[in-house]
Formats: structure tokens, C-alpha cells, sequence
């Protein structure tokens, strides 16, 4: 695995708490994100990974805590104005617009990025975005399904098409949830390679929750260990193989 | 809400965040998007309706003769064509063309010969049709119920109105002089009234998700109507205030004539039905359908679903205060009375059982209300009773509407045809 | 490549399917018309049949003296011939169907064409008529007036809701249809208000000109200082209004005035303030339904000042709302009053024809008296001249004399507002009961005649 | 003063009347998530129910349901020995027809069939305007056009203690309807099947593995609101009267009731209830009596602006 990773942080997460009524969920929570890398984040079911990227990216907000991108604090921004700023995301349980075609559903998560709210009234409806589109289409092999309404895909389709939707505008960070989950076997490896290719070829930063420990220890850079709301370590996929902590919290949560 | 019951939820004790939280659930409107906002097939079910209408016109109108009889089989003929032709392929878009282009001549040739009740009829139809227009892009596209209609409508009507008098008002004790504006010029300005002030309910009561809009909107159509009633300096209250159409003139043609307002009203209504189809295959319609299928992830891919939803109530609301002032004219005397929210339960209706999201929806719910009802006049209210029950029963049936409804069946026939 | 053919020819087709529609006229033959009107006439006034049955009969029956009736009026005027087929006048009702005040003018208005029918009609023309329901709103009835004056109609008799017959006249004027309207709002009748319309006329007062005479009564009943209470509607603003000026004239001062909005059930402020004041009497411009309210709240708040007030103040339903006994005391001013003696055969005549109605009062009188106006003024003309009609009514004055029907003598000014005798009623435990009789203002001259 | 303390007072009988039209409201909103907008049209029909089988003089039949059929007058007479036990006997007859057609048939035919969990309220919200709409005019068209008087239940007795006059029927309305609102608090926060019932509401799901027969507790919920209202229409009747329109403005005041006092608390309904009484009253009194109705709008529309969970309302339990 070729690691060409900045040093530089693109997004810098500062001690991010949430408490819901009696239960931490989140619990001081600092990590870095530097650019080109992908970071994965794991830990067992309940540990906090789902509510940390909601307040990450501004679904939830936090009790305490900073989030800062390229150096300036976002803690305050809408969802919308983070995600037009380069912070983009998929969430656990698939999210996408089922009664849009295909590429009607990659248009939406890519026009927001360009132009002016005018622009995007009396622009024609594509915003030059066809090309860009059909590429990345092309690319996750879906060029049949293009004009498919969404809703009709397969469940490995659809999850493949809701990761392109948080990359299709090139954001600064993509935050994905369990890319994999739920994706056949052999649509994963397919899931894997496009990731793979969109971090090396198009130099994508990627923060990626995930279940599939195999599948997440061959495409992280690094990897950050939670358990019970707080980051229990962070390390290379390595390091966190042969730590006897993170046995013992897989082994212990369930 | 019901659908909170099983959601995580913000803890945001302000709320703000809230209209950003994305559904867990994965969730999809009953509301079915089936038109896809495109000039539809339903537009047949359209013509049809009217060609209905005209046929059996009540009183002192045309009977069932041999022209009126062609004129159905043409429609048979246009909504069988509709119906078995795919519209995806080349024949499909001529005979999305040719429904079009009918309706839009049918519209245009109609008043020729015919009576003036008959055209008062079509005039009503065309201004209500742009207010349920307006409507349905709030409620069909936004995703936001506005029950403010018809207080807009009277904003529109009474700002236009006072506008062209040009007299003396009195506000709280200060005197105005009103300048005395061409009529043409007072609707572009009533729909800026009009939208200004729905961005100033909606942008507060749109910072939350839920049926507030619905609230906010019902208390401000109260408020409006007890201002209209009770300032009588400006308003004249419940008097009223005849309206006479004087200065209307374009091109030299004096609009007065119920025939010649009619094309006033048919013009605005195509101004509208464009104003709505461009923003609906505009990049702001599909971020407008995103956030109605699924608006947390919409927000999460920087669609701000907050300004989108509020700039279709806006845009709503201003096409219903530019008919209020085409309104006022057609019925030639405005009061309080006409814009209480009984009047937009009859455009909510119209909305929802012409087919929310679509285009052609708003039109047969326009004709529902002022051309069908017309010649159901004869049941009294009770057709009323049963337009109620219809509603019931299309919201468990049917939810996408008469539109919908008929997407719904061409789809069928040619699911059977194609197996 | 066959079906692009094929859908060619539907492009044709449907054009010349849609040309050829959109040119043919409607309603211009005149066949076609009649045709459509008797139709529907049969199909949509259900309960009306039996009156029409009766007439149909009755004129059958009474060809003979029918015959004699025209024949002496033809010695006079041999070129009246009436205006619709079969020897018939047609009028054309726009009504309340669902409202008593509609219902009971349109049985008034049956009951006044089957009288004139009997006796041999308008000039020796059978009345017939047209009735559509206005659903008591105001664009609703502007359409159905619309529509109505395409009937070609001699006279369109009603609305009675003022807010409904304020906007649907508008096309009576354009069609220069005469309209006999039950409504009594001021606004009416004001030529600065209704575009100078000439073919618009009361059968009862105006609350204007109703005004000046009970505000005379008030005046010897000893009234200095008075509290206004009247609810923000076209009804009870315009009749405000007209009283408050007669107030001034008649040197009445006035107190408190107080405003309240239509169907308001809570009156316990605005009652606790008029018993603060140092007023002699209380005049109250309500409708039934605030009528009621008001009668209930003054009972248990308990002042004692007179109410004077508008016809609704002690009209059946109100008092039937109130709790019982408050109503009591209440005086008002009525037009006509349906329980009034002079009216005992006129009622009792009413009661036979239409059994069903239980509520019997000025708006069956007003129907009535329409009719007969219609006639007379007919008659003066000597012809069916729509054109004539307005000038011949306005400032014409029609005894009982002359025309029996009208029951009491009326005169109409320049605007279409009428003046004659009227009462003044109190309710008497429960009832209410005619305590005297106004003579009529006898002013025409002031206004416009 | 004299005058302040009769506003104040009447205002609190009105109030009970807005508090007694909430309450239901509010509880069909609370546990079941249904925003009925038909809900004046729910106290306007009992109302009319009770005074087709109760009164005394059974003028009102039963219209004809179908034409076909036609009329029947099946009105219940009584004498009457000082209490109005007509109207009682009315009241009793109508309590199960509200369960069956305003509680079981309402929910069965539309509120299961439009409000599934993680679906859209609109739906619902389209189809009970739609169903206030058949209520209102079929009454209009099948019973009477006109407002038919209501007699209340209090009787029509009234005292003067120091110059400020008080009915029998304010001072019974704002009993009966604090004990009817108490009531139902003390029976949903403290008995076992109301705090099922809550359950059933809150969580479906867990209430279901706690075995709670949470189907068996919304329709509970929809029986109670369907006897709130009839008991709402006994109350409110006498003030404004049997009529067919009553129910648009019982709704608009039910609704700002609810949402001022909190729409998710009972007890939300009762204060909220009593504040736009007596506001509505204090504003008619002492700013205009032209916006009398002005001073609760506007308090709505700042509530939702400013507090959407009520003014009495928990804000750890609002749902977004």
C-alpha cells in the first residue's frame, strides 16, 4: 500500500461531546484528517461513530467541541453550508433520491457546488454538468443504469451510487458510513476498488466508518478505534490488528 | 410528528439544527412523484375535463350536438394515443407536443361565439387555476402546506386595487396619497408584496420541520382578513370597494369585454404554468424534488433546504397576489369576505385532488372548483358534501390525484402492452 | 413508420375537432335556448313542480277569462305580446337556497306569480320562471346572474344577502336587465357606489331610509343620549352608518360606540361596557345569530336601558336564540312585518301555499310585493319595454289602489329605493308585536325625483 | 375594577370553552401524531347528535341519509322534572355513535391508512380538511342552514356578587372542564392503562415488546377523544349554538389553544385555553374591540416563532 500522505490537516476535530438525556454518546473526541488519506474509524455497535459524524457534519450539534476545515471553524455552520464547503457525507442507512434517475440524483449532489443561486435558476438544467456526470457514471460502471429511477437498483447499486453522490463534488473531506454495509460479496470488492481509485487517482480524502473489518483495514491509511464514546486509539491498520485493546472491546461489546 | 416515533432525536434545544436532521427512516412521501414535472399526459386528462365542461355547460349553453360530439372523440381519441404511446420514444414527445399544443389552442379559440356567463366561467378558472398553480409548487413541489392562498390573493387584490384608485388612505392615524398607477403596472407589484411577506412568515416558521407553516400561514390568513374587515381607512372594511376596469388596455385592444379579460387571465395563468415549469426542470426543481424525497440527505449534499422551500412558498404566493389582481377585476367588487379561509380550503382541495407535482394537476383542480362546479351548481351544496368525501377517499386511494392517477393507469396499460 | 402517419391524421383530426368546436356559438339560437331552459327548469326546481303544476292547470282552467282579461287590455294596447313563447313573461331567481331568507323569498316571489297568474298575468302573459341557486356567495351569484341574463329574462328577481347582491348586479346593469332585489344594504342603492346603476330596485327600505323614521320615533319616546352596537359586516356598518347620521340630525347625542366582530359568541365586555355608560337606550344593529347572544348576555348582566334596533332585534329567530324572556322590552323598526294585522289574509293565503315554511316573514312579504311591482309598472308601460322600465319606476308611486297586490302603498325615488309606512315592534312576552305604525317620509323630492 | 373582574371572568368561561375544544386535539396529537383538522367539525356533529335525540321537542329528525330512505324522526322526549334530562338522554345516546364514527371509523378508515410510522402527516392533514368539509356541509345540506338554539345543561340562572354578573352555565363550564382536563391528566400520567397508553404513543415499538397492546391503546386514545368531544359539544353548544359552521372557528381556537398551551401536554390545552380567553377578552375590552381576535393570533404566531413546544409545553419531549 503506497502511502502519499500531506502532513497538513484538512480538518482538525477538537474534543467534539455529545450527551443524549443520560447517555454520553460522544465523549471528547479529538482526531485530525490530513489530505489524501483515507481514516478509517471502527468500534463496536453503539460506540458513538454515527452520532460523532452528525456532529461533525452539523446534523447534530454538539455540547462541546470544535470542528475546524482548512483551518476555519465550522462548528456554527449549517449542514448545507458545510457541505458546500467540502464536507461531504453518507449516511448509515442508504440515503438517496428514490424517484430520480440516476444521473438526475448525481446532479443534485453536484450543482449546489457550482454557481450562484440565480445561476442555478436560469442556467439550463444540466449546469454543464453532464460530462462530469456521465464520467463518473462511467466510471462506477452504472452507464446502463443512468436514466434508471434510483429506487429501481439493486441494494449494491444503490449504495455504490449514494458514495458517488458524496464524492461527485470533489469535497475536501468525504465523510462515508458503512460504504459497505449491507453490499453483496461481489459488489464489495467493486465498492473497494472504486474508493481505492478515487483516493489515488483523484487524490479524495476519506473518513470511513465501517463494519467490515477486512475491507476496511486493506483501503485505510490509518485507522481510529472507538469505544464507548471516546477514541480509544489511533493507529495504522497494523497497529490496531495487534493491539490487544481493541480485541478486547470487539470481544467485550458483544 | 408520527414520524419522530422511532427517530433519534435533535436535543438541539433551540431547534435549529433540526430541519437539517436527516430521516433515518428511509422515507418516501405517499405523495408519489409521478408526473417527474414534465409537460405531461395528464394535460389530456386535462382536455378532456373541459371538453366535459363544455358539453354540459348548464343553462342557456350548447347542447350535446354533433360538434361538441366531435370535439369528445377528438379527446377520446387524444387520451387513447396518450395512452398507448410510450413517451420515451419519438412518437411519444410529438404526442406530448400535440396534447400540449391542443390545450393551449383549446384555450385560445374557445371564447370564440361563446356566451359571456360562459367566458365569466373561464375567466375564474384561469385566475384560480394560477393560484392553484402557485399553490401546487408550494405544497406538490416544495413539500410545505401554505393555507395562506387566499389572504394572498386578497393582498394582491386590494394592493392592486387601492394602487389604481390612486386615493386618499388612512393607516393608523396617517394620511397617504396613493399614487394612481396603471393597472398592468400594480400586478407585478402586488407580486412582490406578496412574496415579500411570505418570506417574512416562512423564514421563521420554515426553521423547523412540521406542519408549522401550516399553522403560521392559518394565523396570518385571520390576521389579513381582520385587517382587511377592520381598517376602513385603507380597505373601506366590509363594504367593499367596486372595482371598475377601466384603464386596461394593451395594444390598443381595451381589455373590459368579459371575452377580452378572459385572455388577461389565460395569459397569466400560462405565465404561471411557465414561471413553475422552469423552475421545475431547472437545477432548483431537482433540488426541490430532492428535499421532498428525502430532505436530510438533500441538506447533507448542500442543498439548503431551508431557502429552496421558502423561495417555493414565495414564489407560490406571489403568483396567487398577481391573480388577486386579475381577480378583482373579473368579479368587479372586492371584500373581506371573498378571502377568508374558507376560500383557501377550495384551492387546498383543488390542489390535492388535481395531483400534487405535477403539472397539469393544478389545472383539472382549477376546473374542479370553478368550471365543474359550476354545473354540479344544480345539487345545491351537496356537491360540496361529496367533494369533501372525494378528497377522503383520494388521499386513501389515490394520493397522487386525478393527474396522478392517470400517469398511474397510462403506465399500467403500457406495463400490459409491453408483457 | 405506419403510426407516424397515423398520428398525422389524429394532428388533423384533433385541429379541425378543435376549430370547429371552439367557432360554433352557443345560445344564439333561439330554439336552442328555450329548449335547454324548459329542461332544466323541469329538472332542477324539484319542489317548485307543484306551484308550476298549479299554474299550468289553473291557466288551462281559466282560459276563458285569461282571453277576456287580454282581449280588454289588448282593446288597449293591441301590440303587447309577450316577450317569451307560449304567452309567457319569463323572470329568472337568483336565490339562498340554503338560507331561510332565500328560501322564504323565493316562496313570496311563487306566491306573487301564482296570484298574478290567476288573475290573468302580466298583459295577458302567464309568468314563468327560472330559479337558481346562488349558495349565498357573492361570486357564485354573480355567475349564476350572469348566466341568467342569458336567458333573455323580463326581470331577475332577487338576491337577498346584500354582500351577494352587491356584486351580482353588476351584470344585471350590463345585461340592462331590471333587478328587485330583498337587500337592504345601503350601498346598494347609492349611485356613488354602484356605478350608476339605473335597473336596480328594493322592494323594502334601505337602512337608510329606514333610519330617520324610527330615530323620529326614538325622539318622542324621549331618547337624548344613545350607545352604538353593531357587528363589522357590509349589514351592520352600513346601517350604523345611515343611523348614526340620523342621530346627528335629529340632535340624538351619541355615547359609546362599539364594534363586534360577525358570530361572536362572547359578549360579556362589550355588555359590561355599554352598562357603564350614562346613555338612555342602547341601539344595536346585530343578525339573529349576535341578536340572540346579546339578548342572553344583557339578562344576566342585567341593565336596563332600552334596546332600539334593526329588524333583526326582534325577529323569531333571535328571540328563539336568546334565553327565554331576555328578549323581551327589545324594540325595532320593520319594513313589513308578516305578523302585522294588515297582513292576516295575505299570511294565511301564504301558509296554504307553502305549508313548509314556518318561519314566515318580511322576506316572503318582500317576494310578494316584488311581483306585483313588476306587474304594475308593466302595466303603466303598456308593453314589455326593459328599456322603459327603469324611468318608468323610479319616482313612481304605486297605491294599493291602484295594484292591491303591494299591500301597502310604496313609492320609489330616483335611485331604486322605496319608501312607505313601516312599524315599529316591541316583543311582548316572547312575541313580537307591532306597537305603531310609521308614516312614510314623503321626501322624494330630496331625492332625485 | 368591577369591569376588569367581569371581563377577566367571562374571559375564563369562554376560555373554557377553547380549553374543551383543545383538549381533544391535543390528545389525538400527542398520542396518535394525528393533526386532525377536522376537529371543530368533531365537536359540531355530537352537538347536533345530542339535540336530535334529546330534546325535548324533537324537532330535528334524522336527516335523510340517504334520499332514497328519507327522513325519520326518531327524537327522544322526556318531561322534564327541573334538570334538562332530555338533553342528558341525548347525551348518553350520543356518546357510543361519537366512539363509533369520530373515534373507531375515523381511525380505522383514514388515520391508519395515511399516518404510517416514518411517513409524511401531510397526507393526513389534506384528508381531514377534506373530512371537515363533508361534515360541515352535510349537515348544512341534510340537517339545517340555521343556528338552532342549545339549551345548557346549568340551567340559565345567574348571580350578581358585588355588582359582577356570573351565569350558572360560565361557572359550569369552567368547573366541568378543569375536572374533565384533570381528569384525563390524573388518568394518562397516573393510572396504568394511561401510562400504556403513553408508552404506546412514545415508542411503539418498545411499548410492543413490553407487550403493551399498542393497536388496543391508540384506539383507547381515539374512543377518549370521540367522547371529549361529545362531552365538548354538551358544553360549548349553549354559547354558540347548534350550527353547522360552528366548527371553523371552534378548530382555529382548538388549534391555538393546543399549540400556545403545549400541544404535547393535556394540561397544555387547559391553560392555553384560558390564556387566549381572557387575552381575547382584556384585548376587546381595553385596546379594540375590532381585534379582539388579533391578541391570540399573534401570541400563536410567536409561540411557534419562538417556542414551538408551547408555552407550557416540555421541550425535551417536542418532536421535530
Amino acid at each position: 500500500m503506497t502511502k502519499t500522505v500531506d502532513n497538513e490537516p484538512v480538518v482538525r476535530v477538537r474534543n467534539i461531546s455529545k450527551r443524549f438525556g443520560g447517555n454520553q454518546a460522544v465523549d471528547d473526541v479529538s482526531f485530525d484528517v490530513t489530505k489524501g488519506e483515507i481514516l478509517g474509524v471502527i468500534g463496536p455497535n453503539g460506540c458513538g461513530k454515527s452520532t460523532l459524524f452528525n456532529c461533525l457534519l452539523g446534523q447534530y450539534r454538539p455540547d462541546n467541541g470544535s470542528i475546524e476545515l482548512d483551518g476555519i471553524d465550522v462548528s456554527d455552520w449549517s449542514p448545507p453550508r458545510r457541505a458546500k464547503h467540502g464536507l461531504a457525507r453518507t449516511f448509515q442507512l442508504l440515503q438517496i433520491f428514490e424517484t430520480m434517475s440516476v444521473r438526475d440524483n448525481l446532479k443534485t449532489a453536484a450543482q449546489e457546488h457550482i454557481g450562484s443561486a440565480a445561476r442555478r435558476l436560469f442556467m439550463r438544467p444540466d449546469m454543464g454538468l453532464d460530462g462530469e456526470v456521465d464520467d463518473l457514471i462511467e466510471r462506477f460502471r452504472m452507464a446502463h443504469l443512468a436514466d434508471e429511477l434510483a429506487g429501481n437498483l439493486s441494494y449494491g447499486q444503490q449504495k455504490l451510487l449514494d458514495t458517488a453522490m458524496a464524492l461527485v463534488s470533489k469535497p475536501a473531506v468525504a465523510f462515508l458510513d458503512e460504504p459497505a454495509g449491507g453490499v453483496n460479496l461481489t459488489m464489495l470488492a467493486d465498492v473497494e476498488q472504486q474508493i481505492r481509485d478515487l483516493n489515488v487517482h483523484d487524490g479524495a480524502t476519506m473518513v470511513i466508518v465501517e463494519h467490515n473489518m477486512e475491507f476496511i483495514f486493506a483501503l485505510a491509511h490509518r485507522i481510529v478505534v472507538m469505544a464507548e464514546g471516546r477514541v480509544l486509539m489511533e493507529g495504522t491498520p497494523d497497529e490496531v490488528r495487534n493491539d490487544p485493546r481493541v480485541v478486547e472491546v470487539y470481544l467485550g461489546g458483544h | 410528528m408520527a414520524e419522530s416515533v422511532n427517530v433519534p432525536q435533535s436535543k438541539a434545544a433551540d431547534g435549529s439544527d433540526a430541519l437539517d436532521q436527516p430521516d433515518f427512516e428511509n422515507r418516501r412521501d405517499k405523495i408519489a412523484i409521478v408526473d417527474r414535472g414534465r409537460l405531461s399526459p395528464s394535460l389530456i386528462a386535462l382536455v378532456s375535463m373541459l371538453g366535459a365542461a363544455v358539453a354540459v355547460m348548464p343553462v342557456g349553453r350548447a347542447g350535446f350536438d354533433g360538434v361538441i360530439g366531435l370535439w369528445f372523440l377528438s379527446v377520446l381519441l387524444l387520451v387513447g394515443v396518450n395512452v398507448a404511446v410510450p413517451l420515451d420514444t419519438r412518437n411519444g414527445q410529438m404526442v406530448r407536443w400535440i396534447s400540449t399544443a391542443t390545450f393551449v389552442a383549446f384555450m385560445m379559440l374557445f371564447p370564440i361565439g361563446k356566451s359571456g356567463a360562459t367566458m365569466t366561467d373561464f375567466g375564474l378558472f384561469a385566475i384560480f387555476g394560477a393560484v392553484v398553480v402557485g399553490m401546487n409548487l408550494t405544497q406538490g413541489f416544495a413539500g410545505q402546506v401554505s393555507l395562506a392562498p387566499a389572504a394572498f390573493l386578497g393582498i394582491g387584490s386590494y394592493t392592486s386595487v387601492l394602487l389604481d384608485m390612486g386615493e386618499e388612505v388612512t393607516v393608523a392615524g396617517v394620511t397617504v396619497d396613493l399614487p394612481d398607477l396603471p393597472f398592468l403596472a400594480t400586478i407585478p407589484i402586488a407580486i412582490v408584496v406578496c412574496m415579500l411577506l411570505s418570506v417574512l412568515i416562512g423564514f421563521p416558521a420554515l426553521r423547523v420541520r412540521g406542519p408549522w407553516l401550516a399553522f403560521v400561514t392559518l394565523a396570518f390568513s385571520l390576521l389579513v382578513f381582520l385587517v382587511l374587515n377592520n381598517e376602513d381607512g385603507l380597505t373601506r372594511g366590509s363594504r367593499g370597494i367596486r372595482v371598475l376596469r377601466n384603464d386596461f388596455e394593451i395594444f390598443g385592444i381595451d381589455m373590459l369585454p368579459t371575452h377580452n379579460f378572459y385572455y388577461a387571465g389565460l395569459f397569466y395563468l400560462f405565465f404561471s404554468l411557465t414561471v413553475v415549469w422552469w423552475i421545475v426542470r431547472s437545477p432548483w426543481g431537482r433540488a426541490l424534488k430532492a428535499i421532498r424525497d428525502n430532505s436530510g440527505r438533500a441538506s447533507s449534499l448542500g442543498v439548503d433546504v431551508r431557502n429552496y422551500t421558502l423561495l417555493g412558498f414565495a414564489v407560490g404566493s406571489g403568483l396567487a397576489g398577481g391573480a388577486g389582481a386579475l381577480y378583482a377585476r373579473q368579479v368587479e367588487y372586492i371584500e373581506p369576505r371573498s378571502y377568508f379561509v374558507n376560500q383557501t380550503i377550495d384551492f387546498f382541495l383543488a390542489t390535492v385532488a388535481g395531483g400534487l407535482g405535477t403539472l397539469a394537476g393544478p389545472l383539472i383542480g382549477g376546473s374542479l372548483i370553478t368550471l365543474v362546479a359550476d354545473y354540479l351548481r344544480f345539487t345545491g351544496d351537496w356537491y360540496r358534501v361529496w367533494f369533501g368525501l372525494f378528497v377522503m377517499v383520494m388521499m386513501v386511494v389515490a394520493p397522487e390525484g386525478l393527474a396522478g392517477s392517470f400517469n398511474r393507469f397510462r403506465a399500467w396499460v403500457q406495463k400490459r402492452v409491453d408483457s | 413508420m405506419s403510426s407516424r402517419i397515423l398520428l398525422r391524421f389524429l394532428a388533423l383530426f384533433f385541429t379541425f375537432g378543435l376549430v370547429t368546436t371552439a367557432c360554433s356559438s352557443d345560445g344564439g339560437d333561439d330554439t336552442d335556448a328555450a329548449a335547454d331552459t324548459s329542461s332544466s327548469a323541469e329538472g332542477d326546481s324539484g319542489d317548485a313542480e307543484p306551484p308550476d303544476d298549479g299554474t299550468d292547470t289553473d291557466g288551462t282552467d281559466t282560459d276563458g277569462t285569461d282571453t277576456d282579461g287580454t282581449d280588454t287590455d289588448g282593446g288597449d294596447e293591441p301590440d303587447a305580446e309577450c316577450p317569451h313563447e307560449n304567452d309567457t313573461v319569463l323572470l329568472f331567481g337568483p336565490y339562498e337556497a340554503n338560507q331561510p331568507a332565500g328560501v322564504n323569498w323565493r316562496a313570496g316571489v311563487e306566491h306573487g306569480i301564482r296570484d298574478v297568474n290567476e288573475s290573468g298575468g302580466i298583459l295577458g302573459c302567464q309568468i314563468d320562471i327560472e330559479w337558481q341557486d346562488t349558495q349565498a356567495d357573492p361570486d357564485i351569484s354573480k355567475q349564476v346572474v350572469a348566466e341568467g341574463a342569458e336567458l333573455d329574462p323580463y326581470t331577475i328577481m332577487g338576491t337577498v344577502f346584500s354582500g351577494s347582491t352587491i356584486v351580482n348586479m353588476v351584470e344585471a346593469q350590463r345585461a340592462m336587465i331590471p333587478q328587485i332585489v330583498g337587500s337592504e344594504s345601503p350601498a346598494i342603492t347609492d349611485r356613488a357606489e354602484n356605478g350608476d346603476n339605473d335597473f336596480i330596485f328594493r322592494t323594502s327600505f334601505g337602512g337608510d331610509s329606514g333610519a330617520p323614521k324610527l330615530v323620529q320615533f326614538m325622539v318622542e319616546e324621549g331618547v337624548e343620549k344613545v350607545d352604538l352596537i353593531y357587528k363589522n359586516d357590509e349589514f351592520g356598518v352600513g346601517g350604523a352608518e345611515a343611523h348614526r347620521e340620523a342621530f346627528e340630525a335629529a340632535g340624538i347625542a351619541i355615547g359609546e360606540e362599539i364594534v363586534v366582530q360577525p358570530e361572536q359568541i362572547d359578549l360579556s365586555a362589550e355588555v359590561s361596557q355599554l352598562a357603564a355608560t350614562d346613555s338612555d337606550a342602547v341601539f344595536v344593529f346585530f343578525s339573529e345569530i349576535e341578536t340572540g347572544a346579546f339578548h342572553s348576555e344583557v339578562a344576566v348582566q342585567g341593565f336596563e336601558k332600552p334596546l332600539w334596533g334593526a329588524d333583526p332585534l326582534t325577529a323569531g329567530a333571535s328571540i328563539e336564540l336568546a334565553t327565554p324572556g331576555s328578549a323581551d322590552g327589545a324594540r325595532s323598526h320593520s319594513g313589513v312585518v308578516a305578523d302585522a294585522p294588515l297582513f292576516e289574509d295575505w299570511l294565511a293565503a301564504h301558509n296554504e301555499l307553502h305549508p313548509d315554511i314556518t318561519s314566515v316573514d318580511h322576506n316572503n312579504i318582500k317576494g310578494y310585493i316584488g311581483v306585483y311591482v313588476v306587474k304594475e309598472i308593466t302595466e303603466r308601460m303598456g308593453s314589455f319595454d326593459r328599456d322603459a322600465f327603469p324611468a318608468t319606476l323610479h319616482c313612481a308611486s304605486i297605491t294599493v289602489e291602484d295594484e292591491p297586490g303591494v299591500l301597502l302603498d310604496v313609492s320609489y325615488d330616483a335611485n331604486g329605493d322605496v319608501d312607505r309606512e313601516s312599524f315599529i315592534v316591541e316583543v311582548v312576552d316572547g312575541v313580537a308585536t307591532v306597537i305603531a305604525t310609521v308614516p312614510p317620509l314623503e321626501n322624494l323630492a330630496d331625492r332625485g325625483c | 375594577m368591577e369591569q376588569f373582574l367581569q371581563v377577566t371572568i367571562s374571559g375564563l368561561a369562554t376560555g373554557a370553552i377553547f380549553a374543551i375544544s383543545a383538549v381533544g386535539f391535543a390528545l389525538l396529537w400527542q398520542t396518535a401524531g394525528a393533526v386532525n383538522f377536522a376537529h371543530g367539525e368533531f365537536i359540531m356533529v355530537p352537538a347536533v347528535l345530542i339535540l336530535a335525540l334529546g330534546t325535548q321537542e324533537p324537532t330535528v329528525g334524522i336527516p335523510d341519509f340517504i334520499p332514497l330512505i328519507g327522513g325519520a324522526n326518531i327524537g327522544v322526549a322526556l318531561p322534564s322534572a327541573g334538570l334538562p334530562w332530555g338533553l342528558l338522554i341525548g347525551f348518553a345516546l350520543t356518546i357510543p355513535i361519537a366512539i363509533f364514527l369520530l373515534g373507531y371509523l375515523f381511525k380505522v378508515s383514514l388515520v391508519d391508512r395515511l399516518l404510517q410510522p416514518g411517513g409524511d402527516d401531510i397526507p393526513l392533514v389534506i384528508a381531514t380538511i377534506g373530512l371537515g368539509l363533508f361534515l360541515r356541509e352535510y349537515v348544512h345540506e341534510a340537517w339545517f342552514a340555521t343556528p338552532q338554539p342549545f339549551p345548557s345543561v346549568f340551567g340559565n340562572g345567574f348571580w350578581r356578587p358585588g355588582g359582577v354578573a356570573i351565569s350558572a352555565d360560565d361557572i359550569g363550564i369552567i368547573v366541568a372542564c378543569t375536572i374533565v382536563i384533570g381528569a384525563l391528566q390524573f388518568f394518562i400520567k397516573r393510572t396504568y392503562l394511561g401510562r400504556q397508553m403513553e408508552a404506546a404513543a412514545q415508542n411503539a415499538e418498545t411499548a410492543r415488546v413490553l407487550g403493551i397492546p399498542v393497536n388496543r391503546m391508540v384506539l383507547l386514545t381515539f374512543a377518549i377523544n370521540a367522547v371529549l368531544v361529545t362531552i365538548a359539544g354538551l358544553l360549548v353548544s349553549p354559547a354558540i349554538n347548534a350550527r353547522w359552521d360552528a366548527g371553523i372557528n371552534l378548530g382555529l381556537l382548538a388549534f391555538t389553544a393546543a399549540i400556545i398551551g403545549g400541544f404535547n401536554q393535556v394540561r397544555g390545552a387547559l391553560y392555553g385555553g384560558f390564556l387566549v380567553g381572557v387575552i381575547q377578552n382584556w384585548s376587546g375590552a381595553y385596546l379594540s374591540t375590532l381585534y379582539r381576535d388579533a391578541g391570540p393570533l399573534l401570541l400563536l404566531i410567536l409561540v411557534i416563532l419562538v417556542r414551538p413546544q408551547g408555552l407550557f409545553g416540555r421541550a425535551e419531549e417536542r418532536r421535530i
